[in-house]
């Protein structure tokens, strides 16, 4: 490869916001659907936590507008020609929320903070892709030893392990956003109170009610304040859906996420209901160790026999896609189509197709009746739903009897963790947008992948796939590395998940597929 | 002078599962101002039930079927519920028969008393405090104001009969039903009872039914006596009357029954054999004719009259009959025996 | 003296002699009725406590029969006949995966009516118990206190133990099930009951005629079961019927952590449970007919209750 | 075998009451039941007559003191011997209906001691009820009935009834026949002696008409506020009361007799009885007492026999 | 003497009450750091491990849990990663008392009145209306009753805000929603206990004294029905103040509630712990002052032997 720099700068905030003009106090209240555990990007792990982090840091890496990465704190990104060199270089005015400036020594302490062990941050594996990072984090090498170092107080230089094209995507996670020194020394419980974060993103944080209220201000001493049209955001946690769903109807919130099942049906028309992809492909999962689905074909013959459209339509309702393979919608190729297209469908809805194959698998093995089948799912309304569908869906166009059980989440993924199943439903979502995120599940030693599936061939391909520094080629191996897995069919894709929103219609909100919309260019029309 | 309180036919009954208990038959009676009317008989024979009737208490199911009270030139039954709450505890008050049940197990004894008092005697709560205790002391209960915050377990089955004649006397009432008010009382204390309750009559003209087994509270207290027997009544007259002329042979056996002081030998006692009558289905001749040693046939037939012996005195008995000369003398004979 | 019903002459003298003393038989007695029988036959004319039975009656036979009345199974599904309303073909609508409600509603019904009557049997037989015994007990001697301070600290154990935490411990060592649920029903289910009958007796043994009947040399189960508990007994039928529709709602609790019935199998409360948005989405019947039939049988068990507790009050006896 | 049945030795009975308040009740009785005998017990009311019966048939236990029955001490009773005693002292209730359970038919509350002990079954059983019914001058049909459904004297008859099912031989009635008339108190009366004479029974019989006690007892004991105030048989007592206390309770029998109305001397006793919260040093009845010394104020009086089978405790004697 | 003999038997339940929730609670399947997105990596796993101590034998846990709890510390959250226990149960305490108290309040004052007028009227209308009122109470569970009460009352006429923590207009749907199912439950306690008072020779004596209804009903009658309808406020005061799931969940109540449960599905350890033992303590607190009003309302009612 040849040394480039990815990603330029692009000096934004041309569109600058035209909302002091027109008067409107640019508020908005959204529901976050909990109290965010903690603001603590380093020790965050869940969604709701993100959402407001996401909002009050900044990292190297953003998202613009259209929900690509691009630079964020760093005005530019030197990548050394073996692809295993970043080098960046922060932008000019970086300010803390309190006017401090945000050196790259604040990167620096923030990354090792993560990877230190005592830390025990959860997400500190996405910095395992630095030279020296997995070997702190297991307590096994020092903090010196990491390769993620400031230069001076403008650069910032990390080497990684091995080239990773897709390294920007990874490093644009909350766990690689930079905290405040001072304040993170201080107290334990720093980011527990709204006053005692110093944050330096778009937003600060100016309220917070526990369980209750949080509302964001906008940051006067972000470097790009101009493009933030928002000027506060005041989130509800309302965590029931009926309830965020009726206060929405009765003009409290403004912006809602994730409705009822049963209200999509009347919501689907109404203009202001978006739904967005969101990257991940509800799946269930075989062990292939266990009998019926040791034989390929007989899983097929499941694969087979449900009618996705019918579920999509009728049982999950919210804008969800037929999945047909494994790599969910929404990767952009080199060549400017969407992953999923470049191939055709690997499955389809075949009942006669599906009867033949289960007689088929069943001659092979030997067995004169199918051994009995129970599908796991975890306790959730919509799970049930599709796994009740499934259970007729078997009974009607595969003649099998299949006893379902359920499990409450945690003693669920006990149980699936100890392949303890034989057909399971188990979706992971890929935590960037590349199909390696999702690909990479079902990697023979992946602690994901517990389908006991394992093929020499899927895992080479991957190995490739992650080293290669040619998009085209790269992409390529991925598809490969797709079609052996959809051959072997250790899972059955479902559907490609998708979440839904309904807003206001006295806003513009700008919504990017597989992400949550950045509320900082949301505007109050009226 | 016109009665406090005038009661006629007077019937109550109980509808129960195996039929209807005709508890009180056919009662009547008068009681003037100031004075005091015994009301003995057989045990179930009614007396309680027509106080209550009086009091317009009667517990459901049971029923006042017929009859009138008049109280004051007021016909009680009839009354709203507003309206009784006026009369009941202020002009009548009750004494009932059995002080334990009628005691509120959770509540002080003092509370119990003043609550009638801060009714209606509008007194503050110190007052009104000051006066129960005045009360129990006057009941003879020594150390009464401690025993006003004890509750009622914790006294003795005398004390608290005394502590519900207290509750009645709080207001002064006009009227006073007195159900087997000393009972429970020792002589002495008995004494001591009587003698308020007649002090308070010759003070306030109060008028008392006393309903008592005791023919000794009767011969000392009473101005006139009604015997009942059965849900009727059957001799009333002036406590002369009854004690030295008794004209119904249920009076005799009661008075026969009393055990006489003795000395020396021990006599056995002359109860009046036999049982009451069933009362759900009364008989139609004379309640007590099978009881009754000079019964005759009429007496089984028919249901004597209330007969107007002389101006106080009046009886329901066959053998007053003219008819009924060639019996009356047996009776004579029979009487001396015993006597 | 004169009386114009009687006729003259020889009659009148024949009136006035004495009485032959063989008119006085003792009376025919009364058939004598057994407390019980005479407390059923009360309960029989008690025209609310029979309108209860009737809806009892009505919803055990619907729930033999009901399914069989219409062609559709309860599991069968038709996912483009979702959500229906009634209609002469659907009379109780369909469900979110286009299955008929009424063929769930009565297929539920038999889940419900018999964790009902379980949940009711705990109550009596357990809690009844361990609170009759512990009321008992308490007060009597040294060793009655400490009885009653065990069972109860025990009471107070379960309740202080979350019982999340025991059904997530059953759901992983038993196979999902009935027995399951009654199990988890079993754990807890009898305390309030076992509270509420203790709190009675303590009250209720103070009083004399258990002194009287204790002097009499009657066992102390004689005396629980014959003068404590009927006299607790209008505190204990109001508690089972609080007991029922709260097991039925428990179940659907239970089942939603596994433990229970398994999908596709129905029980009014794990029919209620799923139609919760319903409430927005405005299509009633998905919880309107599960939850009246848990409304019909309390009402079905609490106007039997209070026929009952009228039947069993002496007072109360017309 | 001692010619005592029931032996009671220096009983105490105190009650906690409120905070801190000690009532004592029956405060250091010694005395002793003949077999046979009926012992009456008179006294003010309130002197602690029914918690000394109950405290005899052990209902209370005693706060000190011992009672024996047939010279075995009730405290130390096995299982097995406390079972025997109980069928054996029986006591009749002073309150008639709040002993009585309201929610069982009257013709169970009779059997209940036979059902205890089995005495009988069913048809024999039926009998039996009816039976003790008549006895008491109730009917058999009132077997079908509950207790509040009865008179104040048909209650008292029911709890009489249920003592005697279980056929006692010790019997503690605690004013048995108070609410009754008087036929059927003579009724009772006679029935209690004829079982006395058939079958042995021994009474303790408390009541306040002193006529009727004089006439069925054999020997009458007087109380006053918690303790024994003299003891004697019973036309002894009434032809030679000792005790001031006792005069006074004698002069105050009522006379069923209009005639007399007014006419009889009573000995009135002077000031407030004293109260068992707060009893006066020295002899209880001092404060009241007619004959009262300086000794009596400050010296409790001994119990003593002054003549044959004539106890009492005065400091006149 | 009593109270000190219940005070020890008091800890003793705690005690009890806490191991065996520890126990329990690490017998149970299920990883508090099992995410959703991914599994973890098993380093990144003994770190967390590590930094809460379950690296540690169970026994050597459990110990330095008590020893932590005799000072009242209750640890770290898991889940809330930046919060101790402490801090959420000082939190979640305001908003939850407040509303069980709220609710508590209307339950026993609208039950027992409605108890009272049922048993007054005994098998007539309003005694049939407030039958009606107590099986709408207990069988339209609060999880439905709560969005029915959202949706007409908030949504459709805007009466009330629809959920959310404020004002005290916040507060009264939601404890309309938690008293109903008590408030049901007392009314029935009440009626059935006061038909048995109603029927007492003492009512009849009260009325004869000409008091008012009011006097004969509450004074004389209330008190003597009142035993079973205590029994029964004690756990449900205990779980009303310290929150409620379901409620507090549909109402988005910063209260306790929502820890009793999230903490279990999570097995955030700690704050099983710290809700477990905190309710424990309110409870067990409630049901000895029951215990003790037992003798107030009755003093007849003996609790031991010694007559105490
Ligand atoms: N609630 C009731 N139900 C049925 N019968 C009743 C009821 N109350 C009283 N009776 C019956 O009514 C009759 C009269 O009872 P009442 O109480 O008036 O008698 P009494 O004359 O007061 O007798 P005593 O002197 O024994 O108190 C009795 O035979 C009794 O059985
Ligand atoms: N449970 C109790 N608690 C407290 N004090 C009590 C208790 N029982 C009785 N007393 C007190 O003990 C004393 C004696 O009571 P007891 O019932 O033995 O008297 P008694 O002689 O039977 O009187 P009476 O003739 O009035 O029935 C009384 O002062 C009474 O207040
Ligand atoms: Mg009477
Ligand atoms: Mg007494």
């Amino acid at each position: 490869g040849c040394s480039n720099t990815q990603y330029a700068a692009k000096p934004e905030g041309g569109a600058a916001p035209s909302a002091g003009g027109t008067g409107i106090k640019q508020e908005i209240r959204a529901n976050l659907s909990g109290e965010p555990y903690t603001l603590d990007p380093a020790i965050a792990t869940d969604n709701t936590s993100f959402k407001v982090i996401n909002s009050l840091y900044e990292g190297l890496y953003t998202f613009d507008k259209k929900g690509e990465v691009v630079p964020g704190s760093a005005a530019k990104v030197d990548i050394s020609p073996d692809g295993k060199t970043y080098t960046f270089t922060l932008r000019d005015n970086l300010k803390w929320s309190n006017g401090k400036p945000v050196t790259a020594k604040d990167f620096e302490y923030s990354w090792k903070r993560v990877l230190n062990p005592e830390t025990a941050a959860t997400n500190a594996f996405y910095l395992y892709y630095i030279k020296g990072a997995e070997e702190y984090n297991k307590g096994k090498g020092t903090a010196d030893q990491v390769k993620a170092t400031a230069k001076d107080d403008k650069t910032f230089v990390v080497e990684l392990n091995a080239p990773a094209k897709f390294f920007p995507k990874v490093a644009v996670n909350p766990v690689f956003l930079p905290v405040y020194q001072p304040t993170v020394d201080a107290n334990k419980n720093w980011a527990a109170e709204a006053k005692d974060i110093v944050s330096n993103g778009a937003y600060i944080a100016s309220k917070w009610e526990h369980n209750n209220s949080l509302i964001l201000e906008k940051n006067d001493n972000y470097w790009n304040k101009d493009d933030v049209t928002m000027q506060t955001i005041h989130y509800k946690m309302i965590g029931d859906q009926n309830t965020y769903y009726q206060m929405f109807k009765s003009g409290e919130l403004d912006l809602i996420d994730t409705l009822p099942i049963d209200v999509l049906a009347q919501e689907k028309s109404n203009k202001d209901f978006i739904s967005q992809s969101d990257y991940s492909t509800y799946v269930y999962t075989f062990n292939v160790m266990q009998k019926p689905f040791t034989n390929a074909k007989i899983r097929r013959a499941f694969a087979l026999a449900i009618d996705r459209e019918a579920i999509v339509n009728n049982v999950s309702k919210g804008g969800q896609k037929p999945a047909y393979g494994l790599v969910a919608e929404g990767i952009k190729t080199p060549a400017g189509k969407d992953f999923r297209e470049e191939r055709p469908p690997y499955l389809k809805f075949d009942a006669t197709e599906a009867k033949k194959l289960l007689a088929e698998g069943l001659k092979e093995e030997n067995w004169a009746t199918l051994p009995p089948v129970t599908l796991k799912y975890n306790t959730q309304d919509g799970h049930k739903k599709i796994a009740e569908a499934l259970q007729a869906m078997f009974k009607e166009n595969l003649g099998v009897d299949v006893k379902l059980e359920n499990q409450e989440w945690k003693t669920y993924i006990d149980t699936f963790k100890h392949s303890n199943f034989q057909l399971a439903r188990m979706s992971w979502s890929g935590t960037f947008l590349d199909p390696l995120a999702l690909l990479d599940l079902y990697l023979g030693g992946s602690p994901n992948n517990q389908t006991k599936w394992v093929n020499p061939k899927y895992d080479e391909l991957l190995t490739q796939g992650k080293i290669e520094q040619n998009e085209n080629k790269r992409f390529e191996i991925l598809h490969q590395a797709e079609d052996v897995f959809m051959q072997d069919l250790p899972v059955i894709p479902i559907y490609f998940a998708s979440k839904n929103y309904l807003k206001s219609k006295n806003f513009e909100i700008p919504f990017v597929p597989n992400q949550e919309p950045n509320l900082r260019w949301a505007k109050k029309l009226s | 002078m016109d009665p406090v309180l005038r009661v006629s036919q007077l019937k109550v009954s109980f509808p129960t599962y195996g039929g209807s208990v005709q508890a009180v038959r056919e009662v009547s009676y008068e009681v003037a101002s100031g004075e005091t009317l015994a009301v003995v008989g057989e045990s179930g024979s009614g007396k309680t039930v027509t106080a209550q009737a009086i009091m317009g208490m009667i517990s459901p199911p049971g029923k006042m079927t017929q009859g009138e009270v008049v109280f004051q030139g007021r016909k009680l039954n009839g009354l709203s519920a507003r309206q009784w709450k006026s009369v009941r505890g202020k002009e009548i008050a009750m004494i009932p028969q059995d002080p334990m049940t009628s005691l509120n197990p959770t509540m002080r004894i003092g509370q119990q008393i003043m609550d009638g008092l801060l009714r209606h005697e509008k007194l503050t709560k110190p007052q009104a405090a000051e006066r129960a205790a005045e009360l129990l002391r006057l009941v003879g209960i020594p150390d009464p104001k401690q025993r006003l915050r004890q509750y009622p377990h914790e006294f003795s089955g005398g004390m608290r009969q005394r502590v519900v004649i207290a509750i009645a006397l709080a207001c002064n009432p006009a009227l006073l039903i007195a159900d087997e008010p000393t009972t429970a009382l020792d002589v002495t204390i008995r004494a001591q009872i009587l003698e308020l309750l007649q002090s308070l009559q010759s003070r306030l003209h109060t008028s008392i039914i006393m309903i008592t087994h005791d023919l000794g509270v009767v011969a000392e207290m009473a101005h006139r006596v009604v015997v009942m027997y059965a849900g009727l009544v059957v001799e009333s007259g002036t406590v002369h009357d009854i004690f030295s002329q008794p004209k119904h042979p249920y009076t005799w056996g009661l008075l026969q029954s009393i055990p006489k002081p003795h000395t020396g030998q021990k006599q056995r006692l002359i109860p009046i054999e036999g049982a009451p009558p069933d009362l759900f289905d009364p008989p139609k001749g004379c309640p007590f004719a099978a009881r009754c040693p000079y019964a005759m046939e009429i007496c089984v037939e028919q249901l004597p009259a209330e007969e107007k012996l002389s101006d106080t005195h009046t009886a329901r008995c066959w053998l007053n009959d003219s008819r009924a000369a060639g019996v009356r003398g047996l009776v004579a004979a029979g009487r001396a025996a015993h006597v | 003296m004169n009386d114009p019903v009687l006729a003259p002459g020889e009659a009148q003298d024949r009136l006035f002699r004495p009485v032959d003393r063989s008119r006085f038989e003792p009376q025919t007695q009364r058939p004598s009725l057994g407390y019980w029988r005479e407390v059923f036959l009360k309960l029989a004319k008690n025209k609310l406590a029979l309108l209860g039975l009737t809806l009892l009656l009505v919803l055990v036979t619907l729930a033999i029969i009901g399914p069989q009345l219409v062609p559709y199974s309860p599991s069968k599904q038709s996912l483009t006949e979702g959500n229906l309303p009634i209609s002469g073909k659907h009379w109780f609508g369909t469900d979110d995966l286009g299955r008929d409600m009424w063929a769930r509603t009565w297929h539920g019904a038999r889940v419900s009516l018999l964790i009902g009557v379980v949940a009711a049997l705990i109550d009596l037989v357990i809690g009844v118990a361990i609170g009759g015994v512990a009321g008992y007990m308490a007060g009597r001697s040294a060793l009655g206190d400490r009885i009653d301070t065990i069972l109860m600290r025990i009471v107070e154990i379960l309740y202080g133990i979350p019982y999340l935490l025991v059904v997530i411990l059953l759901m992983v060592v038993m196979p999902p099930g009935l027995g399951t649920i009654i199990i988890a029903l079993t754990v807890t289910g009898w305390i309030g009951m076992a509270r509420l009958v203790r709190g009675q007796i303590l009250q209720l043994k103070q009083q004399e005629y258990v002194l009287a009947a204790r002097k009499l040399g009657t066992s102390h189960f004689h005396i629980v079961r014959k003068h404590l508990l009927p006299n607790a007994i209008g505190v204990m039928i109001v508690n089972l019927t609080f007991t029922i529709p709260n097991a039925i709602f428990a179940e659907s609790f239970l089942s939603f952590l596994g433990l229970g019935v398994q999908a596709p199998s129905a029980s009014w409360g794990t029919m209620a449970n799923d139609a919760l948005s319903v409430v927005l989405s405005g299509q009633w019947w998905r919880i309107f007919f599960p939850g009246l039939m848990i409304s019909i049988t309390m009402l079905a068990f609490n106007t039997l209750g209070d026929g009952l507790q009228d039947a069993v009050d002496p007072k109360n006896r017309s | 075998m001692s010619d005592y049945l029931v032996e009671v030795q220096d009983v105490k009975k105190y009650f906690k009451s409120g905070t801190n308040q000690v009532v004592k009740s029956v405060d250091g009785i010694s005395f002793a039941i003949r077999r046979g005998e009926t012992l009456g017990l008179v006294g003010e009311s309130g002197s602690g007559k029914s918690t000394l019966g109950r405290t005899i048939v052990g209902l209370y236990e005693a706060t000190a003191g011992q009672v024996y029955f047939e010279g075995k001490p009730l405290a130390g009773h096995t299982r097995e011997e406390r079972k025997a005693f109980d069928r054996r002292a029986q006591m009749i209730f002073q309150d008639p209906h709040a002993s009585l359970n309201p929610k069982m038919k009257v013709g169970d509350i009779i059997a209940e001691g036979i059902d205890a002990y089995r005495l009988a079954r069913g048809k024999a059983r039926q009998e039996r009820i009816v039976q003790l019914l008549e006895k008491v001058g109730l009917r058999a049909e009132h077997a079908q009935r509950f207790p509040h459904e009865f008179s104040g004297g048909q209650r008292q008859r029911i709890g009489i009834a249920r003592a005697l099912a279980v056929e006692p031989s010790f019997i503690v009635a605690d004013e048995p026949i108070s609410a009754l008339d008087v036929s059927i108190q003579a009724q009772v009366i006679n029935l209690l002696e004829d079982l006395q004479r058939e079958g042995g029974l021994t009474y303790l019989f408390i009541a306040h008409d002193l006529h009727m006690v004089q006439h069925i007892s054999n020997r009458i004991g007087v109380m006053y506020l918690g303790k024994m105030m003299e003891l004697a048989g019973s036309d002894e007592l009434f032809r030679e009361p000792l005790h001031p206390y006792t005069q006074a309770l004698l002069s105050a029998i009522p006379v069923a007799d209009p005639s007399q109305r007014g006419t009889r001397e009573r000995i009135v006793l002077r000031g407030d009885p004293p109260s068992p919260l707060h009893p006066p040093g020295g002899c209880p009845f001092h404060t009241r007492c007619p004959a009262a010394r300086d000794i009596c104020a400050s010296k409790l009086p001994a119990w003593k026999e002054v003549k044959d089978d004539h106890w009492v405790a005065c400091h006149l004697f | 003497m009593y109270v000190v003999r219940r005070i020890v038997t008091m800890v003793i339940t705690l005690w009890t009450i806490a191991t065996l929730t520890f126990f329990l609670m690490h017998l149970i399947p299920g990883d508090p750091f099992a995410a959703d997105s991914q599994m973890l990596p098993p380093d990144v796993l003994a770190n967390l491990r590590a930094k809460y101590h379950l690296d540690q034998p169970l026994l050597k846990q459990y110990m330095l849990y008590l020893q932590n709890l005799l000072q009242l510390d209750l640890g770290p959250s898991i889940q809330s990663k930046s919060s101790s226990v402490n801090t959420l149960i000082a939190r979640g305490i305001g908003p939850s008392a407040l509303l069980g108290l709220q609710s508590m309040l209307i339950a026993l004052t609208a039950g027992v009145a409605l108890g009272i007028v049922s048993a007054l009227h005994h098998n007539k209308l309003l005694d049939y209306l407030s039958m009606f009122v107590a099986i709408i109470g207990i069988s339209v569970p609060s999880f439905i009753l709560a969005p029915l009460l959202i949706k007409y009352i908030a949504v459709n006429l805007h009466w009330l805000p629809v959920a959310s923590w404020g004002t005290w207009q916040h507060s009264i749907l939601p404890s309309i929603a938690l008293s109903l199912a008590p408030l049901a439950i007392i009314a029935r306690f009440v009626r059935a206990s006061m038909l048995d008072v109603l029927g007492q020779n003492y009512m009849r004596l009260a009325e004869a004294k000409g008091l008012s209804d009011w006097t004969v009903v509450i004074k004389y009658g209330l008190r003597n029905a009142l035993l079973p309808v205590l029994t029964f406020i004690g756990p449900l005061f205990a779980s009303l103040i310290t929150g409620t799931f379901v409620v507090e969940k549909i109402f988005a109540i910063p209260g306790l509630g929502k820890y009793f449960v999230d903490s279990i599905f999570n097995r955030d350890y700690p704050v099983i712990m710290g809700t477990t033992m905190f309710y424990s303590f309110v409870l067990v607190i409630t049901l000895f002052l029951i215990d003790l009003s037992y003798r107030v309302i009755d003093p007849r009612i003996k609790l031991t032997s010694k007559g105490e």
